[in-house]
């Protein structure tokens, strides 16, 4: 057993409490620190990428307790990326919370946040259904302190609003877990995909109730229509740096649906093998279709970014809900560049906010920002990406996913909406872009802030991905392709997971 | 013998934690209620828990007393409560009967 | 017996819905409250229901209830613990920062007089 | 004989439980509802170890001590918010 | 002096240790020794919470008092049952107050105590100069009598055994 | 290496580069970046120059590389007749252009940006003319759409140009969007998403069933970028570009993006008759609204758009005839049109340049002002209309002669003859004006400007192209033929029909056509004031942008109204949607397999002790949502349901549960106490009882499924996996509690995760708290003052034992929880009781002053010891948590287990005594700054 498999869980937790007695230390030795142990999560989260690129399965037996009794950590190349991914953003918010004081607006920052990450972490890494459970709060928490760090009233709103839902959703999560273990008498995935499989017909509709259940709790964590409806003031609302890591906590409901239902209910599971998908695609249809048109009803950019943000999540559900390995390989594309770039988007956003003072990121002509064509130049790079306009790597995922969707019977229906979305979205930005940028007033109230350039450089950043993940489309393309393949052998990872031997005591 | 007294614990502490409740029932106004949890239901519980001690040191596990504990704690804290509930209702006039006598200096 | 433990599931779940409709942060910490005790008490009966069979080794037992639910639903007790009390003091926080302590912030006259008493 | 009277016992005290609950439903005031609360909470500790003795079992002691510990703390707080409004001042 | 250091509160941490024991259900040596370190070590940590000294004096005084208490008990119940089960009507309540000549905040509470676990009387309240002990009684027949029996059976030996320091 | 195996991606991107040079050169010198484009465009051409031969050679050149192959996207080259005669006009044209811009822009125009825009629409261009992988065009596609974009933006400050700018991204990008949708399916369809397959599968596709839809997708994508009908409005707006881009754009680029689909996929897709009507009846219609519409322009630019729709409609036309004659005529005109039109938007540019307006009724007369111009202008006008010994009379003629070869494929085209005839009068009549109005007509008038010849270098990019236009109308054989018959290839992928280029063809009916456009032209022109008036009162207020408008507008309202009914903001209606979606997905599940509800498992029989509590249960919960409203009476009812269920937990053999229940419910009813104070006493009724009644229904009828679920689940019988728990507590774990094994051992993460929460709720309350400020109320709900005994002397006495007892217990609890009910975190929670308890009786500031631990530090401690037993094992080469434990026998104390989950135990108590303590502690605080508030304020 490999111990790296659980630093992704433990080297976040371990920061925790560091950070706690760092307390004492300031402000300043607590972002050294934090800035060490994100950095050090990307160089053990590049470690994972590559054990898991070999295919591995490397699986933990936390407590030295076999499956399916003890918690197991599974490391595969999904669960790579998603730790990977996590810790770029990490960073990337990171930075620009230090650059930008933001972290200094309130107790505990630095401490939530890598609890947060913790959460992220565990929920990634688990093989436990429970412990999801767990792990969701966790990072829910983490993510409500966050959320309000800043204060105001707002903020205070949409946290309320946003910390409710997730407890009804959270309860949801309990009664669709307890009912699956009333069903099969287990907590782990594989152990329970298993008992799904060799169900008898009469419990089948007890676990199918279970099962669509928990997807509406996945759904509220991926947005799903008609669960989104925290997700935009959550986001338009929170500081920067907060929505900027959040960009990552819908991918967890995506992810978990990937995992969970793509385990238990996959080919071997009979007459229920991915009954969960066509809600989740008709679903995700449903929920692009609101976000393109909320895309264009947003009074400013944050919410608008919001919206963008939806509407990422919604291709997503839809490359989820077509259930092909061709189509989990292009979500998972385009969940890194939307994760990554919506993350630098909402920052941008924040920066642009500050450049025009008063007038804030409402969509209303201010004065010329201060580095005016840099940052204009900025938003229509992640305009671009966040549309899916090309030569970004949002198109190449959007295409990737309508690629994926030739075979399936509601091609017309995925086409029609991911293109006018589409199209939607790229008119909204076009005209906030030209709000903002170009139906600039002759300057007489004072101008906004100038460019935190050190700021900036966490958009730049999490930016890059887009071109990167171009250049490097053939090998990303190639591993992602892998990824889905693995996913889909659900019977791989189940052995993997169950016939992982527990170390012998000397 | 010893079941004799056990029941014999068993129904008075049941007698009693019911009388108590009785009181509260039917008694007329707040104060006059307090009087039964107050006194018959601590003793009622205090019998069913001495009862529960004789019980499971005869049963021959040794001796078992940590029931008295728990009788004690309630004969401390039962008045406790009490005073301050009274306090509480003397504070927001809780409704008194009215031939209630009152022989108190401020009011 | 199963009925009975069913139908009071039932109904906190019943209040608890009900309760989280509220309009205001009070009600709404209640039934969810509510939604967590049934949810924690729904958890623990899919481990079936056993009297007198608790789960710790005993050489003169004569059976065990399944201790699984019953160490989940004492982690799901302690974080909704952890869950309402952010909440309650989330309630507060908004009723500072809102104003009142409708959950959408809203103003009504009746919180107008709140604060002036 | 104890097979004749636990019953009893159970049921005399489910008639406190009952003759309670009337109270918190009832009132009429609040220090009543407090008061009955209060008793609850006894009586379930009598039921708790009527329970214990039913089933020979000593496992309900601890339940039985944190309902006493609880109910006080409990019916003090209610009281001093009837008193103070803010119970930790 | 060392004991003092040791144990700032001996008869705290006798009850301590008693009282682990009967939790322990035991009279284990191990329990012995671990019940004697809490009764040590708890007593020390809570020391803050016990600002002032409690002196108790004639041990045998309060000892007699705790007999009678319980004896009261008993017989009061027995009172309050009919009482309770009597006829609403007969009952004749009422509010007084007994006036305290007993200073000690440890003694003043455990009268209050006493009068609410005896004769259908409840100790209600304490005025603020913690002079008078308000009191309801469930029936009055001879409220002076009932006073004089409170300072006479309840007080006096409370009086004796804390005295103020 | 060959530089024809990789010249062809270096021709695409050079110009992406030079945008970066571009940009970057302007911080040196204003014109720099002018000199870097036109550099980049001569080296591209130069990296291109290689490989011209192979076309002539009649050889198709392919450079690929594979970059998404899962997709079939591969990042693929290719260079054939068709692609080189684009690549050509792109890149010698935008030479042309680049040299005029120079001398165009203003100085207060930034140079840096517009060539750098200029640049990146090139390599667009060139993008798509040399893709040979449809996918890889739809991306260069869309990048002409962002970069066009910019350009017709590019004067930001002036609202036409910002308008015209979104409209035309609006437009091109929706079509650009339906094209990859048509590329998608054809890819699907062929198997490949590389051109020479999809060309060599013309008949496949065409009798495939999806070929209607990729026909309509695909020609969304044409007609849209190409200003076809009826998307044809957009053009006209762009003309807010810089002069330049107009004539960049409209001449041999942006627009001609479109045609050159329509010939890409001429051997794919044509020759259906669907092809046949939806690409004729397209161009046709096009072809006669632009040229009708431009004769009414009085701006030369504006007549100038018109014209290109005009002239894109009569190539889309012969496209659409669908035979391999028109196809070489349409190859021909794009040729033509591209040398005419650019030459005219540059004289436009340079009459606007040197006049300062483009308006035909202001300027008049410029012949003396300007000659050299006027001539230029006059043949390029010339040639647009079709005039012989001018390459436009060639390919029109061609056209005429196809429109007249139509009439045979169906009963009534003999209209189409007529139609396109009745347009090219429109087109003399307004060629006529571009150069009557302008050069003659008597003498300008209010000028802001002095008219004059321009800049010699502006002149010579006109010079150039109208020579092409006069070499090619003369002599076509010996210019324009090689390069035609190639692009003719290219375009059928096969070899040309046998044509003719002679100016001499007889005397037919082409040529009757011609002389009669000419003839009824110049009679237009000559009424145009009375058509002027006409058109004024009844088709001049038609304007194809209402449409647009409109429906933009709708779309706007529909996503104000759809987003604001929605997501309107309100926490109950997002609850609603989230309960009632988890009811739904409940009741689908269990239909979506045939299964019975309940099973046949035995169920147990009911007692009276059981249910008694139940019905008390029951009851005080339908109390709580019937007194909700008086919020401190449902805190009492909602105690006894918290009550009960702890006994419920006893009854069903789970002592830890109702320990930790009651340990719960006691601080939770603490802490809403707490916030009751700093909140209305009573919930207002304000919600209808309509509301009521439909959350009331949603409330039984959840409940009544929840109840179904769980009768489900229990009248069936199950294999846990608990007997392994049960099994290996005692020899593995070293615990008889099962439970408390579960939670410290083999479950352990669990309870890590756990604490962390608790820890986390302890820190975000702390957050939340500070600098928080409520009014502290000076009384209560009916308006009594609080009682002034703050601390009651009774209760302040006798609690001070329960501390030490309390923890006594805790302790108690604690050691045992190992192996019989109880645990750290019960035991946490009662020491914190016991705190609390002090808290109650003595306040805030009396229990905080003796209590000098810092609660952070406290739960930081315990995160570290409950992480820290982890680690160890980690450090001794086990997984993490991976728990030991011994037995020892000490002297006196006898046998004792010592457990590493005991010291993770601790971990799990500290942190629930620091976060509990930390949030009671903060919200003390709040009250004592509230009271400080308050008192403040009374000062006030
Ligand atoms: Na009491
Ligand atoms: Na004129």
């Amino acid at each position: 057993m490999m111990q790296l498999t659980a630093f992704p869980v433990l080297l976040p937790l371990v920061a925790g409490f560091i950070l706690l007695f760092a307390r004492m230390g300031g402000l300043k030795l607590q972002r050294a620190l934090n800035l060490l142990i994100t950095i050090g999560l990307i160089f053990v989260s590049i470690e994972m990428l590559k054990v898991a690129s070999t295919g591995a399965q490397e699986v933990y037996l936390s407590g030295n307790w076999a499956a399916p009794f003890g918690i197991v950590f599974v490391l595969d190349r999904l669960s790579a990326l998603m730790v990977f991914m996590t810790a770029i953003l990490a960073l990337g918010s990171l930075w620009y919370a230090i650059a930008t004081n933001y972290d200094a607006k309130g107790s505990h920052f630095h401490v939530l946040f890598q609890l947060q990450v913790f959460g992220l972490n565990g929920a990634f890494m688990t093989g436990d259904l429970f412990n999801l459970f767990v792990f969701f709060e966790v990072m829910l928490l983490a993510s409500y302190g966050l959320l309000l760090h800043g204060g105001g009233r707002l903020r205070t709103k949409a946290g309320l609003h946003y910390v409710v839902i997730n407890m009804i959703g959270a309860t949801l999560f309990l009664f669709a877990v307890g009912a699956l273990y009333g069903a099969t008498g287990t907590m782990n995935i594989a152990d329970m995909a298993n008992k799904v499989a060799d169900a008898p017909a009469e419990y089948r509709g007890l676990i199918a109730a279970a099962g669509l259940l928990l997807l509406v709790v996945f759904g509220i964590k991926a947005a799903m229509f008609p669960l989104y409806l925290w997700l935009p003031t959550a986001y338009a609302n929170t500081s920067a740096p907060v929505a900027a890591l959040f960009a990552i906590m819908t991918k967890v409901g995506i992810y978990s649906i990937i995992r969970a239902h793509g385990t238990l209910f996959g080919d071997d599971a009979g007459d229920l093998a991915f009954y969960y998908a066509p809600w989740v695609l008709g679903l995700g249809i449903i929920t692009l279709a609101l976000a393109a048109l909320g895309v264009l009803a947003a009074r400013g950019l944050r919410e608008q970014v919001a919206y963008l943000v939806l509407a990422s999540v919604a291709t997503l559900l839809i490359g989820v809900g077509i259930a092909t390995p061709a189509a989990v390989s292009a979500t998972v594309y385009y969940m890194v560049h939307s994760t990554l770039i919506a993350g630098g988007m909402f920052l941008l956003a924040d920066i642009i906010a500050r450049g025009r003072c008063d007038t804030d990121d409402r969509f209303e002509s201010s004065p010329i920002m201060a580095n005016g064509v840099l940052i204009g130049s900025a938003f229509m790079f992640g305009a671009v990406a966040m549309t899916g306009m090309p030569p970004l790597s949002g198109f190449f995922g959007k295409m990737l996913i309508l690629g994926a969707a030739l075979e399936h019977q509601w091609l017309a229906a995925v086409f029609a909406v991911v293109l006018i979305a589409s199209l939607l979205s790229i008119v909204a930005m076009a005209r906030s872009g030209s709000l903002l940028f170009y139906r600039t007033q002759p300057s007489e109230q004072a101008p906004g802030e100038p460019l935190n350039k050190s700021a900036f450089v966490a958009v730049v950043a999490l930016f890059a991905t887009a071109p990167i993940m171009i250049i490097f489309a053939h090998p990303i393309t190639a591993y992602t392709d892998l990824i889905a393949a693995q996913v889909f052998d659900a019977a791989s990872y189940i052995d993997a997971v169950l016939s992982a031997p527990a170390t012998e005591r000397k | 013998m010893l079941e004799f007294i056990l029941s014999l614990l068993i129904l008075i502490g049941a007698f009693f934690t019911l009388v108590g409740s009785i009181g509260l029932y039917k008694l007329p106004d707040f104060y006059m209620r307090l009087h039964g949890p107050t006194k018959a239901t601590t003793l009622g519980v205090g019998a069913i828990l001495i009862a529960s001690a004789v019980f499971f040191t005869v049963r021959g596990e040794g001796i078992s007393l940590h029931e008295l504990l728990v009788t004690v704690f309630l004969f401390i804290t039962a008045p406790v409560s009490a005073h301050l509930m009274a306090k509480a209702a003397l504070h927001i006039k809780t409704k008194r009967l009215e031939r209630t006598q009152s022989s108190l200096s401020q009011e | 017996m199963e009925w009975l433990v069913a139908i009071v599931i039932g109904v906190m779940t019943s209040a608890g819905v009900y309760l989280t409709l509220r309009a205001r942060t009070f009600p709404v910490v209640l039934g969810l409250t509510l939604l967590a005790y049934s949810a924690n008490v729904f958890l623990f009966a899919m481990g079936r229901l056993t009297i007198g069979q608790p789960a710790v080794i005993d050489a003169a037992a004569a059976g065990y209830g399944d201790p699984l639910p019953q160490a989940l639903v004492l982690t799901a007790i302690v974080i909704a613990f952890g869950m309402t009390a952010f909440l309650i003091v989330l309630a507060l926080k908004a009723r500072s920062e809102l104003g009142n302590d409708h959950v959408d912030g809203l103003h009504r006259s009746h919180d107008e007089q709140e604060t002036k008493q | 004989m104890l097979d004749i009277v636990i019953p009893i016992a159970f049921a005399m005290v489910s008639v406190a439980l009952f003759l309670s609950l009337y109270r918190v439903i009832i009132g009429p005031e609040l220090p009543d509802r407090i008061l009955a609360l209060d008793t609850l909470y006894i009586n379930s500790i009598a039921l708790l170890i009527l329970l214990g003795l039913h089933l020979g079992s000593a496992l309900y002691f601890e339940a039985a001590l944190l309902i006493a510990v609880m109910g006080f703390v409990g019916t003090v707080a209610l009281s001093k918010y009837l008193l103070r409004g803010d119970i930790m001042e | 002096m060392m004991l003092k250091r040791v144990l700032p509160h001996p008869i705290l941490s006798f009850i301590l240790w008693i009282a682990w024991l009967l939790l322990n259900n035991t009279v284990d040596p191990g329990h012995m020794v671990l019940g004697a370190i809490l009764a040590i070590f708890i007593p020390w940590f809570t020391a803050a919470f016990w600002p002032e000294k409690i002196k108790v004096q004639k041990p045998a005084v309060l000892a007699k008092f705790f007999a009678v208490v319980l004896w009261d008990i008993m017989v009061a119940n027995f009172a309050v049952a009919k009482l309770i089960l009597g006829r609403n009507d007969k009952l004749q309540p009422g509010f007084f107050e007994v006036p305290l000549e007993i200073t000690t905040p440890i003694g003043i509470s455990i009268l209050a105590n006493t009068i609410s676990l005896t004769p259908g009387t409840v100790s209600c309240d304490l005025s603020p100069d913690q002079t008078k002990l308000i009191i309801h009684a469930l029936h009055i027949d001879d409220q002076a009598q009932m006073i004089a029996d409170i300072k006479q059976r309840y007080e006096r030996p409370l009086k004796e055994v804390f005295v103020p320091c | 290496m060959s530089l024809l195996a990789f010249n062809l991606p270096i021709v695409a991107l050079l110009p992406f580069v030079g945008a970066a040079l571009a940009a970057w050169a302007s911080r040196f010198h204003r014109v720099a970046s002018a000199w870097v484009s036109a550099g980049i465009t001569v080296l591209a051409l130069a990296f291109l120059a290689p490989a011209i031969s192979i076309p002539f050679a009649g050889e198709t050149l392919i450079q690929s590389w594979a970059w998404m192959p899962s997709i079939g996207l591969d990042f693929a080259f290719r260079l054939d007749g068709l692609a080189l005669l684009f690549a050509l006009l792109i890149l010698v044209i935008g030479l042309l252009i680049i040299i005029y811009a120079r001398y165009y822009l203003s100085t207060k125009d930034s140079m840096g940006r517009f060539f750098a825009y200029l640049m990146m629409f090139m390599g667009s261009m060139l993008g798509i003319v040399l893709s040979e992988n449809l996918l890889q065009l739809v991306v260069f596609w869309e990048l002409t759409s962002l970069s066009s974009f910019l350009l017709i933006s590019y004067w930001q400050h002036r609202q036409d140009a910002r308008h015209g700018a979104r409209m035309a991204l609006a437009i091109t990008g929706a079509g650009g969007l339906a094209l990859l949708g048509g590329v998608l399916l054809l890819g699907h369809v062929v198997g490949s998403y590389n051109l020479t397959d999809v060309l060599a599968a013309g008949d496949m596709i065409k009798n495939h069933e999806l070929y209607l839809p990729i026909l309509v997708l695909i020609l969304l994508g044409v007609f849209t970028k190409s200003a076809q009908f009826p998307f044809h409005f957009w053009l006209p707006h762009a003309m807010a570009a810089p002069t330049p881009v107009s004539a960049y754009l409209h001449s041999a680029t942006m627009v001609k993006a479109g045609i050159f689909l329509l010939a890409r996929f001429f051997p794919a897709l044509s020759g259906t008759p669907e092809w046949t009507w939806i690409v004729g009846t397209a161009g046709l219609l096009t072809f006669m609204i632009g040229a009708y519409t431009a004769m009414f322009k009085h701006d030369l630019k504006g007549l100038l758009a018109y014209s290109t729709i005009s002239h894109l409609g009569l190539i889309t036309l012969l496209f659409g005839f669908g035979t391999q004659m028109a196809a070489v005529a349409a190859i021909f005109h794009i040729i033509n049109h591209a040398t005419f039109k650019a030459s005219l938007f540059m004289v436009a540019g340079i009459i606007d340049h040197e006049t300062g307006t483009r308006d035909m009724r202001k300027l008049s007369g410029l012949l003396k002002y300007m000659p050299h111009t006027a001539v230029l202008a006059m043949i390029a006008a010339a040639a647009m209309a079709g005039v012989p010994l001018m390459n436009g009379f060639l390919s029109k003629e061609m056209f005429f002669e196809q429109a007249v070869f139509a009439t045979e494929t169906s009963a009534w085209a003999w209209a189409i003859p007529v139609l396109v005839t009745l347009a090219a009068i429109f087109s003399v009549a307004y060629s006529l004006r571009f150069i009557h109005d302008v050069f003659f007509n008597g003498e300008p008038k209010d000028l802001p400007k002095v008219p004059h010849e321009p800049p010699r270098f502006m002149k010579i990019p006109v010079d150039l192209l109208v020579v092409i236009c006069l070499a090619v109308g003369i002599l076509p054989m010996f210019t324009v033929a090689p390069i035609l018959a190639v692009a003719v290839a290219g375009t059928l992928q096969a070899t040309p029909p046998e044509y003719s280029l002679s100016i001499w063809h007889g005397f037919n009916l082409p040529l009757v056509m011609s002389m009669l456009a000419l003839a009824l032209g110049v009679g237009v022109y000559m009424i145009r004031e009375r058509l002027y008036k006409l058109h004024d009162q009844i088709l001049g207020r038609v304007d194809a942008r209402v449409g647009y408008n409109a429906l933009l507008n709708a779309t706007l309202t529909l996503s104000l109204s759809v987003t604001r009914r929605f997501d309107k903001g309100s926490l109950q209606h997002a609850s609603v949607w989230v309960i009632g979606a988890g009811l739904v997905a409940g009741v689908i599940g269990f239909m979506t397999v045939d299964a019975p509800l309940f099973g046949d498992r035995a169920t147990l029989p009911i007692d009276a002790a059981s249910l008694t509590a139940a019905i008390v249960l029951i009851a005080a919960t339908i109390m709580t949502v019937l007194v909700h409203r008086q919020r401190f009476l449902s805190l009492i009812s909602i105690g006894v349901v918290g009550l009960i269920i702890a006994l419920g937990f006893v009854k069903f053999s789970a002592p830890d549960l109702a320990l930790t229940q009651l340990s719960v419910e006691i601080v939770t009813i603490v802490m809403l106490l707490l916030a009751l104070y700093f909140l209305p006493q009573i919930t207002p009724k304000e919600v209808s009882k309509l509301r009521l009644g439909r959350d009331g229904v949603i409330a039984v009828i959840t409940g009544i499924g929840v109840t179904l679920m769980t009768m489900a689940v229990l009248t069936r019988d199950f294999a846990p996996i608990s007997e392994f728990f049960l099994e290996n507590s005692v020899p593995g774990g070293g615990g008889t509690n099962v439970v408390n094994v579960i939670l410290v051992d083999f479950r352990g993460i669990d309870t890590l995760a756990e604490i962390v929460v608790l820890a986390l709720a302890g820190l975000g309350i702390y957050a939340m708290l500070e600098g928080m400020k409520l009014p502290a109320r000076d009384r209560d709900a009916q308006g009594r003052l609080w009682n002034p005994d703050t601390h009651p002397a009774i209760m302040q006495t006798l609690t001070r034992l329960l501390l030490p007892l309390m923890l006594l217990v805790a302790v108690f609890i604690f050691l045992r929880g190992h192996n019989l009910p109880g645990g750290g975190f019960i035991a946490g929670l009662i020491a914190s009781v016991a705190l609390i308890v002090q808290y109650l009786a003595n306040g805030i500031d009396w229990t905080s002053d003796r209590l000098k631990v810092d609660m952070h530090t406290v739960i930081a401690y315990g995160l570290l010891i409950g992480t820290g037993t982890g680690l160890v094992s980690i450090a001794i080469g086990f997984p993490f948590l991976t728990s030991t434990f011994e037995y020892l026998t000490w002297p006196v104390v006898g046998k004792f287990e010592v457990a590493s989950a005991i010291a993770f135990d601790i971990g799990v108590f500290l942190v629930v005594v620091g976060a509990t303590v930390l949030s009671l502690v903060q919200l003390g605080k709040l009250s004592r700054a509230s009271h400080d508030y308050a008192a403040q304020q009374e000062k006030n």
